[in-house]
C-alpha cells in the first residue's frame, strides 16, 4: 500500500467503476430526485459529502473495528453524517431541503456509500479513502446532473431552472430556456422518466467503452497468433 | 372386468391434443400389395432394431440360403439377422443406412444369386403345443423386432414376469401417420392370417381382453378383421382418425384411459401393445418357420408413377423401390423414409429398406416444398394445444434454444415422443423437434462427459495418491539410513528409565499408525471417497512413528540419563495427567464410536485398553517416586528426559486423536468428507498453532477440565527429534 | 439425386404468422370504418400515418440491429401494433403525437427487448400510455360522434394546426359518466350517455369491433378465452354494482359497449406475446384485465382502463403462466420451479 | 450535556449490539462452504494443466483463494459461464489460446515409432498410458481425456492427438440455425463423446 494509484480511484470513481452507471448502487434516490438539475445538483453534493466524510471516518478506524462488527461502526458513521448533512442543508438551502424530503436522511441507504466503506475505505489509509470518496461522489454526481438535466430538458424544455434554490437569489438568472413555447413531455418528468434516462445513460456508457475497447485493440499488435499446443494430427482410421 | 363392466357401453377416451394433417393415404391405398424387386445386392444393417447390433456369422465370400441366420443377437436386447434370398456374401463393411445422421453403420452385402432359394425351414402350425418360453425364443430367434415404430426386440416385450397380469393386448393398427397404408393392406388382405397372429400373442400374454385398434378412415380394413375376427374374442376397435393416436401411450390412452407412468413400460399398467404387422410377422416365423426377412412397405409420394404397397424383401436399397415404383431419376425433393410427420429424411439412395421401413416417400418440391426460414416465436401457444404428450412445447423451445437443458428436462423435455404436431400447427416455421432432438442429445451429451470427468477424476487422484505414497516411501528410507548411520556412530548404552517411556510412546505411534492404515483399507475396500485421504493420514503416522523411533534412537545413543527420581515429580505427575486425559478422550471417542454404530470399535477399545494401562503405570511410577523420594527437590539436574516425555505423550495423544477421527471418518464411508479431513490434516501440520486435532465440536470434554497443558506447537517429528537431539 | 435432408415433420400446417397478422389487420377494418364515419377522416389519417412511422422506426432499428430488414418487416407485426394504437387514440391526434407513440412502442417496448416475441409488453398498450400520461390533453380529445369534420379539417389537425379544436371536442361516454357519476339527474342530462343502447356512437364502433373480432374467432387466429373471460368478467363486476346504485355504477351494457372493452378485449389482450400461454391462464389472465378495467373505471382516475389493466396483467403473465401449467402425461402432477 | 447522553446511548447501543454480533458470529458460524469442490465439480477433469496447475483440483483451490476463472482451454466458455454464476465473478473471456472446436480428441501413439521411454507415462494426469520401459507403449482410449500433455516429452514425437468421429451411439442432432435461417440442412453431426 506504500503508492497509492491516485489517478486510478479517480478514473474508477468517474467512469470505470461508476456507482451509477456501472455498480447500480443508490438507484432510488437517483431516480426519484432526478426531475430537474437543481435537484441533481443538491442530493449529488450532499452524497458526495457523505461519501467523503464517511470514507474519511471509516478509514480512520479501519484499525480498530473486527469485522464481525464492522457493518454496523459503518452504518453508524455513515448515520452520523447523514444527520450532520441534513441539518446543514436544513439551515443553508431549507427550500431545496424540503423538495427533496425524504431523500437526504435516505443517503444513508444509499449502498454505494457502505459498499465503498466496505470495500475501499476499510483497506487503505485516510487520504486515498477520501479521494476515493471525493471521486465515487463525483461520478454519482455526474450521472445525477447528467439525468436530471436530460429530464429536465426534455420534459420541460429548460435547463437549470430555481437554481436560486442552492445558490441563493443571484442563480435566479441562471435559467436557459431552450425551446420555447414548449408543451412539455411529461414522462421525462414522471418516474418512468427516470428509468428511461437512466437506461440510455448507461446505454450510452456502454458504447463508448465497447468502442474503447475495439479502439485499443485495433492500436495492439495482433498476438492472436499464439501457439496452440493441441495438435491434431491425424484422423481414426 | 366385471359383468357390468361388459353390460356398460364402453367409455371412450381421449388423448390430449393431436392434430388432423392431410391424410394423403388414396395414393396408395387402391392397388393390391404386389411383390417387391429382387435386388442385385441386399444390404443389411446389424442394427435394425434397439439395442445392440447384432454379430455376424458368415465370412465374405459365404454362399448363404434365403432364410438362413447370418448374425446372431449379441446380448439380451438384440435379435439376429437372416439373409432374405440366397446368394454370396460380398461384403462386411460400414455403408450409408436408414438413419437420421447419414452415417455409415456396419452392413453385410449380400449379393442375389436370383434363385432365391430356401433353407430348411420348420413350420409349427400348433403353436398352441409349444411352450411359451420356446415360442419366445422362435420368436426371437426370427429376427423380429417391432415392425412399427422404433423396432424393439419383439421377443423382450412379450415376456412377462410370472407376477404380471395383462388386462390388455392392444394391436396397434391406427397407422395415423399421413399416406402410409402398409397396415391398411395387409389387414385388408391377409386378416385370417393375422388374426392367427394375434392368436399367438394372445397365447404369449394371456390378457384378460386383445383389442385391435384401427383408426376410422379404414371402413375397409376394419370389415376385414372383423369377419376374420368373427368368433375368437378378439375386439376390433375404431379410434376417431387423429395424429399421432397410434403412439403408443397415446393409444393405451385412447383405448384403456390408462396411461403410462412417465419413464414406465406399458406393462407396468398391465397393457402389452403391438403393431399388427409385428403380429403378422410372428404368425410367419411361427406357423411357416420364416423368419422375419420381407416386410410390406407403401411407396407413395407423387414422384412414384406407381405408388403401392409392395412386400419387400429387407436389405433392399431404396433405389431399386424407386424404381420399381416408376420414379422418374434423378429424384428432386424429398426422399423420407417412415411418415411425414416422424419420418427422416435419407440422403443416400442406396440405404436399405430395414425391419422397421414402412414407408418410402418421394416427394418433388410441389408436394413436400423446402422449408420455410424460422421466424420468431410470436408464443401464440398453439404447439401445447396439439402436444399430445401435454407438454409445454414453447418453454421446451425457448430453454432448449438458450441452452439451459437442465430447465428444459425440468418441464419434462424426456417426455417428449418428438411427433411432430408442436413443428406442424407453428405459425412461425420453427423446427421445434429438432431443439428438442438437440437439447435430448445435449443432456446425454452431459451426462457423457459427467460420467467421464468422474472417472478422471478417481484416475487422477488415485494416481497423486500413489505418487505421493511413493514420496513417502522414499523419505522414510532416507529418514531409516540417516538414523543408522547415526546409531551407527554413537556408542550403545543401556537404556535410562526415561527411555521406557519414550519407547511407550513410539509403540503408542505405530499402534495408531497400524489403526489408520486398518482404517485406511477398509475405507478402501468399501469405495469410499476419503480412501485417499485416510491413507494419506496413515502415512503421516507413520512418519511420525519413524521420527519417534530414531528419537528412541537418540536417546539411546545419549547415553545413560540421570536416576529415575531425578526426572522430578512434577513431570512425572505432568505425564500421569496427560495419560489419562488421553484415556478419557479415547473412552469418550469410543463411546461416539457406539454410538454411532458401527465403526472400527474393536480397535478404538483395544486402544483405549492400552492408554488405560499407560496411565495406571505411569499412576503407580508416580507413587513409587513419592514414596522413593519424598524430599525430593522438584527442580530436574537435567531437562532432557522430561521434555521428551512430554513431548512424546502429547505427540502421541495428538496422533492418537487423529487416528480416532480418521476411524471417524470411516465410519461415516460412502459420503466422506475430503474436504474436512484435509482441513484436518492442514491443521494437524507442524505450522498450525491450535492444539487441538479434533473438530471443534466433537472436542471431547475431559480436556477443558485437564490441568493438561499441551505444548502451544505441534512440531513436526523430525523437528522435535533434532532438537532433542542437539540438546542431549 | 438432389435431395433435401431435413428434420422432420415433413409437412406443416397452413398456419403462418404472416396470415395471423393480416388477419388481424383485416378484422380491424370495420372497426376502422364506423370510428371514420363517426369521427371523420383522423382515424384513417392517423393509421396510414402509424403505418409508415412504424415501418420507418422498425426497418431502422433492425438494420441498427443487424438483423435482416426485409425478413423481419415481412412478418407485419410492426404493421398490427401501428394499426392497434392509431385506432386507439384520438383521431384528433395531430401526426408528432401518432409519431412518438409508435416510435415509443416499436424502438422502446419491442425493439429494444428483443424484438417480435421478446417484448413482455404490449407494444401499442405502452405507446398508449406513454402518449397518454405525457399529453393527457391531447389523448383526450375526443370529437362528439356524427359530426364528423370534413377531410380538410381532418388534416389541418393532423397537421397540428389549432383549428379551434377545442370547440370541437366534445366528452366521451366513459367520460361523462366519470365526470358526473353519482348525480342522476346530470347523468341523465348527457347526450353522450344515452345511445340505442349504451354510449352514444361508441356503442356501434364496439358492435365493429366485436364483429371483426368474431370473425378472428372464426378463422381461429383467436380462441374464445381472453375475450369471454375479459367481457364476462367486466359484466361480472358491474352488474352487482349498477343494481345497487345505478346513478353511482353503470350497466354492464354501458360497459361493454362504450369504451375500448370490445377493442380491448379481441385484440388487444389477445396479443399472444405478452399474454399467458397456457388456456387456463389465458382464462385467469383475461378475468383479471376485465377485473382491473372495471376497478379503474370506476374507481380509477381516467376514464378508460384498457391499456393500463393490459399493462398490469402483461406483467403477471409470466407468474400466472408459472401457476397454471398442465399436468404433463404420465405425471401426477404438475412440475413447479424453474429447474435447473 | 443532552450530547453526551446522546452520545452515550449511541455507544452503549454500539456496544451491546457489537457484543451481540460477535457472540453470534462465534456461536453460529459455518463450518467452511466446500467451495473448491464446487468448483472442481465444474471443471471438465481433464487434469490437463493447461491452466498451470497439475490438474483440476489444483486449479479449483486456486479459483477459490481469487484466481481467473478463464484458464480452462478444454472447458471452453460454458465452463467459465458456470464458474461465473457459481462464484459470483464476472465473466470472462478464455484466456491465452482459444481451443478451436467442441471436437474431441484422444492421444495415440503410433505404436512403431515408441521407444518405450515411459516419459508420456509420467505425463499421463490420469493413468491413461500402458507399458513399461522399454516396451512397446498404448493409450487406453476410453480413458483419455484429450489433455495432449504427453505429446511434448515424447522424445520421438510419435503421439498425434487424433479427432474422434461420431459413431451412431454417440452421435446427436444439432442445434438449428435461429431465427431467419433457412433449414436447408438441418441435420449435423454432433458428437456426444
Amino acid at each position: 500500500m506504500s503508492d497509492i494509484d491516485y489517478r486510478g480511484i479517480a478514473l474508477n470513481g468517474l467512469w470505470k467503476n461508476n456507482p451509477a452507471t456501472v455498480q447500480l448502487l443508490g438507484l432510488c434516490p437517483l431516480l426519484a430526485v432526478t426531475g430537474s438539475v437543481v435537484n441533481a445538483l443538491g442530493l449529488g453534493l450532499a452524497t458526495m459529502a457523505v461519501l467523503m466524510l464517511s470514507n474519511l471516518a471509516v478509514s480512520l478506524i479501519r484499525g480498530f473495528v473486527t469485522p464481525a462488527v464492522r457493518l454496523p461502526a459503518f452504518v453508524m458513521i455513515i448515520a452520523a453524517v447523514v444527520t450532520v448533512v441534513e441539518m446543514v442543508m436544513q439551515a443553508y438551502t431549507f427550500e431545496l431541503y424540503e423538495i427533496l424530503g425524504i431523500f437526504i436522511p435516505l443517503i444513508v441507504t444509499n449502498c454505494a456509500i457502505l459498499g465503498r466503506a466496505d470495500a475501499f475505505a476499510a483497506k487503505h489509509p485516510p487520504l486515498p479513502a477520501m479521494l476515493d470518496g471525493m471521486m465515487m461522489g463525483a461520478g454519482f454526481l455526474v450521472v445525477l446532473l447528467l439525468l436530471g438535466a436530460l429530464r429536465e430538458l426534455v420534459g420541460e424544455g429548460t435547463l437549470l431552472a430555481n437554481m436560486h434554490l442552492l445558490f441563493g437569489d443571484a442563480a435566479r438568472g441562471w435559467q436557459i430556456t431552450l425551446i420555447d413555447d414548449y408543451r412539455g413531455f411529461l414522462v421525462a418528468i414522471l418516474p418512468p422518466g427516470a428509468f428511461l434516462g437512466l437506461g440510455l445513460i448507461i446505454a450510452g456508457k456502454n458504447i463508448i467503452d465497447k468502442h474503447l475497447k475495439d479502439a485499443a485493440r485495433r492500436r495492439q499488435p495482433g498476438d492472436a497468433a499464439a501457439s496452440r499446443r493441441v495438435r491434431t494430427t491425424g484422423k481414426v482410421a | 372386468m366385471s359383468l357390468l363392466s361388459r353390460l356398460l357401453p364402453r367409455r371412450r377416451f381421449d388423448f390430449h391434443g393431436g392434430i388432423h394433417p392431410p391424410e394423403r393415404k388414396a395414393l396408395s391405398n387402391g392397388t393390391p400389395i404386389r411383390p417387391g424387386p429382387m435386388p442385385a445386392q441386399l444390404i443389411l444393417p446389424l442394427t435394425m432394431h434397439i439395442g445392440a447390433p447384432a454379430r455376424p456369422l458368415v465370412q465374405v465370400g459365404d454362399r448363404v440360403l434365403k432364410g438362413e441366420k447370418i448374425a446372431e443377437a449379441s446380448g439380451p436386447v438384440s435379435v439376429p439377422v437372416h439373409a432374405p434370398s440366397s446368394g454370396v456374401i460380398s461384403a462386411i463393411e460400414p455403408r450409408p443406412i436408414q438413419h437420421p445422421s447419414g452415417l455409415d453403420a456396419p452392413c453385410i452385402v449380400l449379393d442375389t444369386d436370383g434363385e432365391d432359394r430356401w433353407t430348411a425351414l420348420h413350420p409349427h402350425p400348433d403353436f398352441r403345443a409349444i411352450p411359451r418360453p420356446e415360442l419366445l425364443a422362435l420368436i426371437r430367434e426370427a429376427g423380429i423386432a417391432g415392425l412399427g415404430g422404433a423396432g424393439f426386440p419383439t421377443a423382450i416385450k412379450l415376456n412377462l414376469r410370472d407376477n404380471q397380469r395383462i388386462e390388455q393386448l392392444i394391436l396397434n393398427a391406427v397407422e395415423c401417420e399421413p399416406y402410409i397404408t402398409a397396415d391398411d393392406r395387409l389387414m385388408r388382405e391377409r386378416a385370417p392370417a393375422l388374426i392367427r397372429g394375434i392368436e399367438i400373442l394372445r397365447y404369449l400374454v394371456q390378457p384378460a381382453e386383445t383389442i385391435v385398434a384401427i383408426e376410422d378412415n379404414k371402413p375397409e380394413a376394419i370389415a376385414a378383421m372383423r369377419a376374420a375376427a368373427e368368433g375368437t374374442g378378439i375386439r376390433i376397435m375404431t379410434v376417431p382418425t387423429k395424429y399421432p393416436s397410434g403412439g403408443e401411450k397415446q393409444l393405451i390412452r385412447l383405448v384403456t384411459g390408462k396411461e403410462v407412468r412417465s419413464g414406465g413400460i406399458p406393462a407396468e399398467i398391465g397393457v402389452v401393445c403391438q403393431n399388427i404387422g409385428t403380429a403378422y410377422a410372428v404368425e410367419r416365423a411361427v406357423v411357416h418357420g420364416e423368419p422375419l426377412i420381407r416386410r410390406i412397405t407403401t411407396l407413395t409420394g407423387e414422384a412414384f408413377t406407381q405408388p403401392g404397397n409392395v412386400e419387400t424383401l429387407i436389405g433392399t436399397p431404396v433405389q431399386a423401390l424407386l424404381e420399381a415404383g416408376g420414379v422418374t431419376q434423378p429424384h428432386r425433393g424429398r426422399l423420407i423414409m417412415g411418415g411425414p410427420m416422424m419420418g427422416f429424411s435419407i440422403d443416400h439412395p442406396m440405404s436399405p429398406v430395414v425391419k422397421t421401413s414402412n414407408c418410402i416417400i418421394a416427394a418433388p418440391l410441389t408436394e413436400l416444398p423446402e422449408p420455410a426460414p424460422e421466424q420468431s416465436c410470436i408464443r401464440c401457444g398453439a404447439c401445447a394445444d396439439v402436444c399430445p404428450a401435454e407438454l409445454l412445447p414453447q418453454q421446451l423451445y425457448w430453454y432448449s434454444k438458450a441452452g439451459e437443458f437442465d430447465r428444459a428436462r425440468h418441464y419434462n423435455l424426456l417426455d417428449c415422443i418428438e411427433c411432430g404436431a408442436c413443428s406442424y400447427v407453428c405459425p412461425s416455421n420453427i423446427p421445434l423437434v429438432q431443439y428438442y432432438r438437440y437439447a435430448k442429445a445435449e443432456l446425454r451429451k452431459q451426462a457423457a462427459e459427467h460420467q467421464k470427468a468422474d472417472r478422471a477424476r478417481e484416475r487422477f487422484e488415485a494416481r497423486t495418491a500413489r505418487i505421493e505414497k511413493e514420496k513417502a516411501e522414499k523419505e522414510a528410507r532416507r529418514q531409516a539410513r540417516l538414523a543408522a548411520n547415526r546409531v551407527k556412530q554413537a556408542p550403545d548404552a543401556a537404556a535410562p528409565p526415561a527411555q521406557a517411556d519414550l519407547k511407550k510412546a513410539v509403540n503408542d505411534a505405530s499402534a495408531a499408525y497400524k489403526t489408520a492404515v486398518k482404517a485406511a483399507k477398509e475405507a478402501e475396500a468399501s469405495g469410499a471417497d476419503n480412501a485417499v485421504a485416510l491413507r494419506a493420514e496413515a502415512e503421516r503416522l507413520k512418519a511420525h512413528a519413524d521420527a519417534l523411533k530414531a528419537n528412541l534412537r537418540d536417546a539411546k545413543a545419549a547415553g545413560p540419563a540421570a536416576p529415575a527420581h531425578d526426572d522430578g515429580l512434577p513431570a512425572l505427575k505432568k505425564a500421569v495427567a496427560d495419560a489419562s486425559a488421553a484415556y478419557k478422550a479415547a473412552v469418550k471417542a469410543m463411546k461416539d464410536v457406539e454410538a454411532g454404530g458401527d465403526g472400527d470399535i474393536d480397535a478404538l477399545r483395544a486402544d483405549t485398553e492400552r492408554l488405560k494401562a499407560e496411565a495406571d503405570r505411569l499412576k503407580a511410577a508416580l507413587r513409587d517416586a513419592k514414596a522413593a523420594a519424598p524430599a525430593v527437590v522438584a527442580a530436574p539436574v537435567q531437562e532432557d528426559p522430561v521434555a521428551a516425555l512430554k513431548k512424546a505423550v502429547a505427540d502421541a495423544s495428538s496422533a492418537y486423536k487423529a487416528a480416532v477421527k480418521a476411524a471417524k471418518e470411516a465410519e461415516a464411508s460412502g459420503d466422506g468428507d475430503l474436504d474436512a479431513l484435509r482441513a484436518e490434516a492442514e491443521r494437524l501440520k507442524p505450522t498450525g498453532s491450535k492444539p487441538n486435532c479434533v473438530t471443534p465440536r466433537r472436542r471431547p470434554r475431559p480436556h477443558h477440565h485437564q490441568p493438561h497443558r499441551q505444548p502451544p506447537r505441534l512440531r513436526p517429528p523430525a523437528m522435535t527429534r533434532s532438537k532433542n537431539a542437539t540438546s542431549a | 439425386m438432389n435431395l433435401i435432408s431435413v428434420t422432420s415433420p415433413h409437412t406443416t400446417g397452413p398456419s403462418r404468422t404472416q396470415r395471423v397478422m393480416a388477419q388481424v389487420l383485416l378484422a380491424t377494418l370495420p372497426g376502422l370504418a364506423v370510428l371514420c364515419g363517426l369521427f371523420g377522416w383522423g382515424s384513417l389519417i392517423n393509421v396510414v400515418w402509424a403505418c409508415a412511422a412504424a415501418l420507418a422506426c422498425e426497418a431502422a432499428v433492425l438494420r441498427l440491429r443487424g438483423k435482416p430488414v426485409g425478413f423481419h418487416l415481412a412478418d407485419g407485426s410492426a404493421l398490427v401494433t401501428a394499426v392497434l394504437l392509431a385506432l386507439a387514440i384520438p383521431p384528433t391526434a395531430p401526426w408528432w403525437l401518432t409519431l412518438v407513440g409508435v416510435g415509443f412502442a416499436i424502438i422502446f417496448a419491442k425493439q429494444l427487448y428483443g424484438g417480435l416475441g421478446m417484448n413482455p409488453f404490449n407494444p401499442a398498450m405502452a405507446g398508449y400510455v406513454l402518449l397518454l400520461i405525457s399529453f393527457p390533453v391531447d389523448m383526450t380529445r375526443w370529437l362528439p360522434p356524427f359530426e364528423a369534420p370534413d377531410l380538410a379539417t381532418s388534416l389541418q389537425l393532423f397537421l397540428g394546426r389549432d383549428h379551434g379544436i377545442d370547440a370541437l371536442t366534445g366528452a366521451t361516454p366513459l367520460d361523462s359518466l366519470r365526470t358526473w357519476a353519482g348525480d342522476a339527474a346530470a347523468l341523465a342530462a348527457q347526450p353522450a350517455l344515452h345511445g340505442t343502447f349504451a354510449g352514444l356512437g361508441w356503442e356501434w364502433v364496439n358492435l365493429a369491433f366485436l364483429a371483426g373480432g368474431l370473425w378472428l374467432l372464426w378463422r381461429r387466429v383467436i380462441t374464445w378465452h381472453i375475450p369471454a373471460a375479459l367481457l364476462g368478467a367486466l359484466a361480472l363486476c358491474a352488474l352487482p354494482f349498477w343494481l345497487h346504485d345505478s346513478a353511482r355504477f353503470a350497466s354492464p351494457l354501458f360497459h361493454l359497449f362504450s369504451g375500448a372493452a370490445m377493442f380491448g378485449a379481441f385484440f388487444i389482450a389477445t396479443d399472444p406475446v405478452s399474454a399467458a400461454t397456457s388456456r387456463t391462464g389465458r382464462l385467469i389472465y383475461a378475468a383479471l384485465i376485465g377485473v382491473l378495467i372495471w376497478v379503474i373505471r370506476s374507481f380509477g382516475g381516467y376514464p378508460d382502463a384498457m391499456a393500463f389493466a393490459v399493462l398490469l396483467l402483461n406483467l403477471a403473465a409470466p407468474t400466472i403462466d408459472y401457476y397454471t401449467q398442465p399436468r404433463s402425461y404420465g405425471h401426477s402432477k404438475p412440475k413447479r420451479g424453474i429447474g435447473g | 450535556m443532552t450530547i453526551l447522553i446522546a452520545v452515550l446511548a449511541l455507544l452503549a447501543l454500539a456496544v451491546v449490539f457489537g457484543a451481540l454480533l460477535g457472540f453470534a458470529s462465534e456461536k453460529f458460524r459455518v463450518e467452511g462452504d466446500p467451495i473448491v469442490d464446487q468448483i472442481d465439480a465444474l471443471l471438465p477433469q481433464t487434469q490437463c494443466g493447461q491452466c498451470g496447475h497439475p490438474g483440476c483440483r489444483p486449479y479449483a483451490e486456486a479459483i477459490a483463494e481469487g484466481e481467473d476463472h478463464n484458464r480452462c482451454p478444454p472447458g471452453g466458455e460454458q465452463t467459465i459461464q458456470d464458474l461465473s454464476d457459481l462464484l459470483g465473478r464476472e465473466v470472462l473471456p478464455l484466456d491465452g489460446e482459444a481451443d478451436s472446436a467442441d471436437v474431441k480428441k484422444v492421444a495415440f501413439i503410433r505404436e512403431a515409432e515408441c521407444i518405450g521411454c515411459t516419459k508420456c507415462i509420467q505425463a499421463c494426469p490420469v493413468d491413461a498410458i500402458v507399458g513399461a520401459a522399454r516396451q512397446m507403449h498404448t493409450v487406453i482410449a476410453d480413458e483419455c481425456t484429450g489433455c495432449d500433455l504427453c505429446v511434448e516429452p515424447c522424445p520421438v514425437d510419435c503421439i498425434d492427438m487424433i479427432e474422434v468421429p461420431p459413431t451412431l451411439t454417440t452421435w446427436g442432432w444439432s442445434r438449428p440455425d435461429g431465427v431467419g435461417k433457412t433449414p436447408e440442412r438441418l441435420i449435423n453431426v454432433v458428437n456426444l463423446r
